[in-house]
């Protein structure tokens, strides 16, 4: 639609800065309205969880993490987006993932982040381990059913 | 073909990536799991319970009756746990 | 719940860092998992808008944000809010309403915030009025309809 | 009791705020407003349309159909557009 911007993706090792990211959405227009930020972060589990490691599959990470933007900016008239999604050893407290979505009115804005978080959380191939505090490795994350039925919510509006 | 594995199909299979070069009578993301799953117990084990494996054909997701000829690139992995 | 941070909730005729907001939430803690800032920005409306002037009940604004913020607190459990609206005069572009949130689970954070938004612009006591590039002063801001209707989203749940 | 006006309906009205001392018969909210609306033909205009004016009786929201008694303070208001 007019207006849109070409979705930034980018997966990387290193730390982000959401300010930057949801700054650069905006500068320099006027005609958004609403801006979202989400930003995903490494829970300690109550004090048990040193960090965690994230294994991904880079290069189609890329590419289904842009099919996910682009079938965002396909059902709603967004006038930005921006997703970045980290790999590697994240200790507790850092950041993981952010998604960034400029529209002229919040419910757009909102609907597509949610909706972007959740085909991330089930189409983007990253997979977390657990480190433990006191240095044992722990399991695999188990996906959560949740998830599933999360993403599930934007598939009866598809058909 | 290359092959891919990762998170804890790499870990059971014991590597990260190869080339393998099954015969033509095996055709579907299907019969390559049950092809690789009698290579040895490494791979059996990886790949016992094929229901909860995914796969990816030249990086894109992919069910597990589509046809692999043609793909140069071929993915298993556990659902993922992004975001 | 264990762990919610008192909501805070400012009105004020000076701008505000997002960065500032939503970072003062997650800092010095391991137990947030999801982190949603809402942006609200002044749209110049295709070039026609050249600020828009907001009136507001000042004692009111304070105490009805703070029981709406009380609202998602008991809904949702959150883990903080923060929530700050501006008046005064704000030039097209700039920012107007900050909600962030803090939760464990993104759709926690992500539904908490988009009801606090709706609850905000059907029950705040801020009045928009446009001022027209060219010097004009324009008419005082419908209520969208929308709005309405996506207030009333939430009210299902409640009985 | 204090009344205040807001947005449109201050510009009306001509005022901000103002002092009021309506008659013990006048009990609601709704009274109220026909009771300012007889007091002028600012006010007339003001509260021409009642339907669409929202009141806060001590900073809280209220329906029409509100009792003003002992509230210190009165407000009315078009509908919210913050935000």
């Amino acid at each position: 639609m007019a207006g849109a911007a070409k979705p930034i993706v980018r997966v990387q090792r290193e730390d982000f800065d959401p300010a930057v990211e949801s700054e650069a959405l905006r500068r320099g227009r006027a005609d958004i309205g609403a801006l979202v930020t989400f930003v995903g972060l490494c829970r300690d589990e109550g004090g048990t969880l040193q960090a965690l490691e994230i294994e991904h599959y880079g290069a189609m990470a890329i590419a289904e993490i842009e099919r996910v933007a682009a079938e965002a900016l396909s059902r709603w008239p967004l006038l930005g987006a921006t997703i970045v999604h980290r790999y590697g050893l994240i200790e507790a407290s850092g950041r993981i993932v952010l998604v960034a979505v400029a529209a002229a009115h919040r419910g757009d804005a909102f609907e597509a982040a949610s909706f972007l978080m959740d085909y991330l959380k089930t189409r983007a191939p990253f997979w977390k381990r657990a480190h433990l505090v006191g240095g044992a490795r722990g399991d695999w994350v188990e996906p959560r059913g949740a998830d599933d039925i999360s993403a599930a919510r934007w598939r009866a509006a598809e058909s | 073909m290359k092959a891919l594995y990762f998170a804890w199909v790499r870990e059971r299979v014991g590597k990260s990536e190869e080339e393998i070069a099954p015969q033509a009578s095996v055709a579907t993301v299907d019969d390559l799991m049950t092809w690789l799953a009698e290579k040895d117990e490494a791979y059996a084990h990886a790949f016992e319970k094929k229901s909860v494996i995914r796969a990816a054909l030249d990086r894109a997701h992919v069910s597990h009756d589509a046809r692999i000829a043609g793909a140069k690139e071929i993915a298993f992995f556990p659902p993922m746990t992004g975001g």
